[in-house]
């Protein structure tokens, strides 16, 4: 262990702010671009279930002409 | 000879084996990236020179080295893609795009903050930090080419073109620019002098480029995933994955 | 009725019709060389007209100008033919279609590289080029423009099937013209020292030669994919 | 798929499906055209017979399947198939700067041909003393013959015409016609879409291949 105490660990011997921006900013991007890569998955299939109802009625309307 | 690569470019078959893959990827990213940076910020010495600054390698240069690997990956699935005309490799090159340039970005973001306390100044036009601007500019046109077409089966194909035209630049710009650096800018600070390092410094470091490593290839097979879904949305087996996931 | 495959009667037929077609159309030849010539004199008007200071950015202003001039021309490059059918016609002759691109991006070189050689030297005096430049300026600008115009020419491809590939044109090919512009203005930079620039003439000059081999595949292959 | 391979066998289609917009125009469509037929795609708007005609030309790629020249896959033999393919499009490559003759002319050269006289050809498609014309002030059935005259001057067998009757006149139709019976008598096959009527080419002879507009 490098430091003695949780606020010299946080201090990062005076370089805190650009130590804790680069991990912050790294951590963010990161995150926003696992979120919405998950999200898409679910997104896609709700877009795929939609369409497939949509054809559904189409079809219904064709049948009762 | 390469008959077994047409087995694997089945849609659902692909699907199904990045599924498989999938948390194997994820687990050992989270497990080498956690393991990296806990040992790098809490446990590795402090650098003489640059004092704790520099635990910013431990992200920088993993981001800087897959950055460029990411962009290789790419390339290698277009041109299998376009070479024999396989649709899912056409479909992975498009997934690994967004993600390399996140991780392009993350470099240069991480190279500025490193740079500011090193060189007294956010941005300066350092070999790597320009071919990393310079990458991310391709990265954003593979991207963008991407997205302009609408027919997406298509796109994909012409991003990959532009992803092996790319690539074939790459190690020309890398060159032209270092040369060009080393006229107009001799003697900066090089940030990063591997043979020097100390092996405290150097393990942390490596075990976070493999984690960074596994981890675009985690969220790689997420996409790739979504990918196949999207452009298979006719097909029956698409249709019942939907209808479960439709209704809830 | 007989067919023989000339690969020359192919290309010289395809080159002679692009250059006949532009000669017709006077605009697509100008518009880039003024664009050009503007583009290089509103520098002095944005930094000063101290000579020294212009004489030091002179290499870097004409050949900022003349990647930008490239690429605006380009733009146009495959555009018409897409667009009344000609394009797929080509697509499907039996010559080789590198042979034809080749031809075409020829004729387009023709009609807007050669041209922008020649202003290249009244713009330097208005910039105050350094004298002993001037060959070297002549030198990378007769080797390199071919070179932007391969280059650009696969952007154009892949995005000529688009309703606004403009902006996107510039965002996929001005990165790949970053080589060149480094080894051309740092000739031009030696030169102005008394320093030899032939290396720096036959790095552009190979990658001339790579992408005359190369480029001429990539760009068959986007159209392929753009008129899909 | 049906390998029913015949020595006079020129195009056939093995299982194409073609996905526009996430929509099946047509799935695992196959057939077989012989020398000698004259084939006509049918069906509603929007039901894929361009796209149809564009992967048989190979301009377009299926999503699955392929179409084969003489039995074997067109993107394996594209040189030969292309050297003994007409294809016109609804655009049809005529450039609106260039003359009828200068545009004729060209059209053949990048073909191959060297031989020809573009006044007589010309004059086959009723163009007589408009050669030097602008082929962009000229009408639009006269413009659409510019690009139907290399049909008089050449030796590929196989011909993709999509609407090739668009703006043309009775008679041209009936001309045209003749034409399309004589290069069948000679061996070679037409594949075309239309939505007109054809007077002298009769059901008889006239092979149809319907797609039919499906909604999934």
């Amino acid at each position: 262990m490098q430091f003695d105490s949780l606020t010299d660990f946080l201090n990062m011997g005076g370089y805190a702010f650009y130590v804790w921006l680069s991990y912050g900013i790294t951590v963010f991007s990161l995150a926003t671009l696992i979120f919405f890569s998950v999200r898409q998955k679910r997104k896609i299939l709700i877009e795929i279930s939609k369409k497939m109802q949509r054809e559904e009625r189409l079809k219904a309307n064709r049948s009762n002409q | 000879m390469w008959k077994w690569l047409h087995s694997y470019a089945d849609p659902q078959r692909a699907y199904n084996l990045s599924g498989t893959l999938l948390p194997w990827f994820a687990t050992l990213a989270i497990a080498f990236i956690g393991v990296g940076s806990v040992w790098g910020l809490l446990f590795a010495p402090v650098d003489y020179q640059q004092g704790d600054s520099y635990r910013i390698i431990f992200i920088h240069v993993p981001a800087a080295s897959m950055s460029m690997s990411a962009y290789m990956a790419m390339a290698t699935s277009a041109f299998i893609g376009l070479v024999w005309q396989i649709k899912s490799a056409d479909w992975a090159a498009a997934a690994i795009a967004p993600i390399g340039a996140v991780v392009t970005f993350i470099a240069l973001i991480t190279g500025a903050a490193w740079g500011k306390p090193m060189w007294g100044t956010w941005w300066v036009w350092d070999a790597r930090l320009t071919s990393e601007l310079v990458l991310l500019f391709l990265y954003l046109g593979v991207i963008s080419l991407y997205a302009s077409f609408e027919d997406k089966v298509l796109a994909a194909r012409a991003a990959g073109i532009l992803a092996i035209v790319g690539v074939i630049n790459i190690p020309i710009i890398k060159y032209s620019v270092e040369w060009w650096n080393s006229l107009h800018q001799p003697a900066t600070i090089k940030i990063t002098e591997k043979s020097s390092m100390a092996p405290e410094m150097l393990y942390p470091l490596l075990i976070n480029i493999f984690g960074f490593g596994l981890m675009i290839g985690a969220i790689t097979l997420v996409r790739f995933r979504a990918e196949i879904l999207a452009r298979n949305g006719m097909r029956p087996w698409v249709r019942e994955l939907a209808k479960a996931e439709g209704v809830k | 009725m007989n067919k023989g495959i000339s690969f020359t009667q192919a290309f010289y037929t395809l080159l002679k019709r692009d250059l006949q077609i532009a000669i017709r159309h006077k605009g697509d030849i100008f518009n880039p060389l003024l664009f050009f010539i503007l583009v290089v004199t509103l520098f002095p008007l944005g930094i000063g007209p101290e000579p020294q200071v212009l004489s030091r950015v002179a290499p870097g202003i004409i050949w900022v100008a003349a990647l930008l001039a490239s690429m605006l021309s380009l733009e146009r490059l495959f555009k018409a033919d897409f667009v009344d059918g000609s394009l797929e016609q080509m697509l499907l002759s039996p010559q080789p279609l590198s042979l034809m691109v080749l031809a075409k991006v020829l004729a387009h070189w023709i009609l807007t590289g050669v041209p922008l050689i020649l202003v290249a030297p009244l713009l330097a005096v208005l910039l105050h080029l350094e004298d002993n430049s001037y060959g070297a300026l002549m030198a990378t600008l007769a080797l390199g423009t071919p070179v932007l115009s391969l280059l650009g020419a696969i952007g154009v491809a892949l995005t000529v099937g688009l309703r606004k590939g403009g902006v996107l044109l510039s965002l996929l090919i001005l990165p790949l013209y970053i080589p060149v512009l480094i080894f051309a203005t740092s000739a031009i930079d030696a030169a102005g020292l008394n320093l030899p620039y032939s290396g720096h003439l036959a790095i552009i000059g190979a990658m001339l030669v790579g992408s005359l081999i190369l480029a001429p595949f990539a760009i068959g292959a986007s159209l392929r994919v753009s008129t899909n | 798929m049906v390998e029913e391979k015949t020595a006079t066998t020129l195009v056939s289609a093995d299982s194409l499906t073609c996905i526009r917009e996430e929509r099946i125009l047509f799935d695992e469509l196959s057939f077989h055209i012989q020398a000698g037929e004259i084939v006509q795609i049918e069906g509603p708007n929007g039901a894929g017979k361009t796209s149809l005609l564009r992967i048989l030309a190979g301009l377009s790629r299926p999503y699955a399947g392929e179409t084969r020249y003489k039995g074997e896959d067109i993107t394996r033999c594209r040189d030969e198939y292309n050297d003994d393919l007409l294809y016109l499009g609804h655009l049809a490559g005529v450039k609106s700067e260039l003359t009828a003759e200068e545009n004729l002319n060209f059209n053949l050269r990048i073909s191959g041909y060297d031989d020809f006289n573009t006044n007589d050809i010309l004059a086959k498609v009723n163009l007589s003393g408009f050669e030097e014309a602008l082929a962009g002030h000229l009408s639009a059935g006269q413009h659409r013959r510019t690009a139907l005259a290399r049909l008089w001057h050449t030796n590929c067998k196989v011909w993709l015409l999509d609407e090739p009757f668009t703006a043309i006149d009775k008679k041209g139709v009936e001309e045209l016609e003749h034409l399309f019976l004589r290069h069948a008598e000679n061996g070679g096959c037409v594949i075309m879409t239309t939505h007109q009527d054809m007077g002298i080419i009769g059901d008889d002879i006239l092979r149809k291949i319907r797609l039919d507009y499906r909604f999934i």
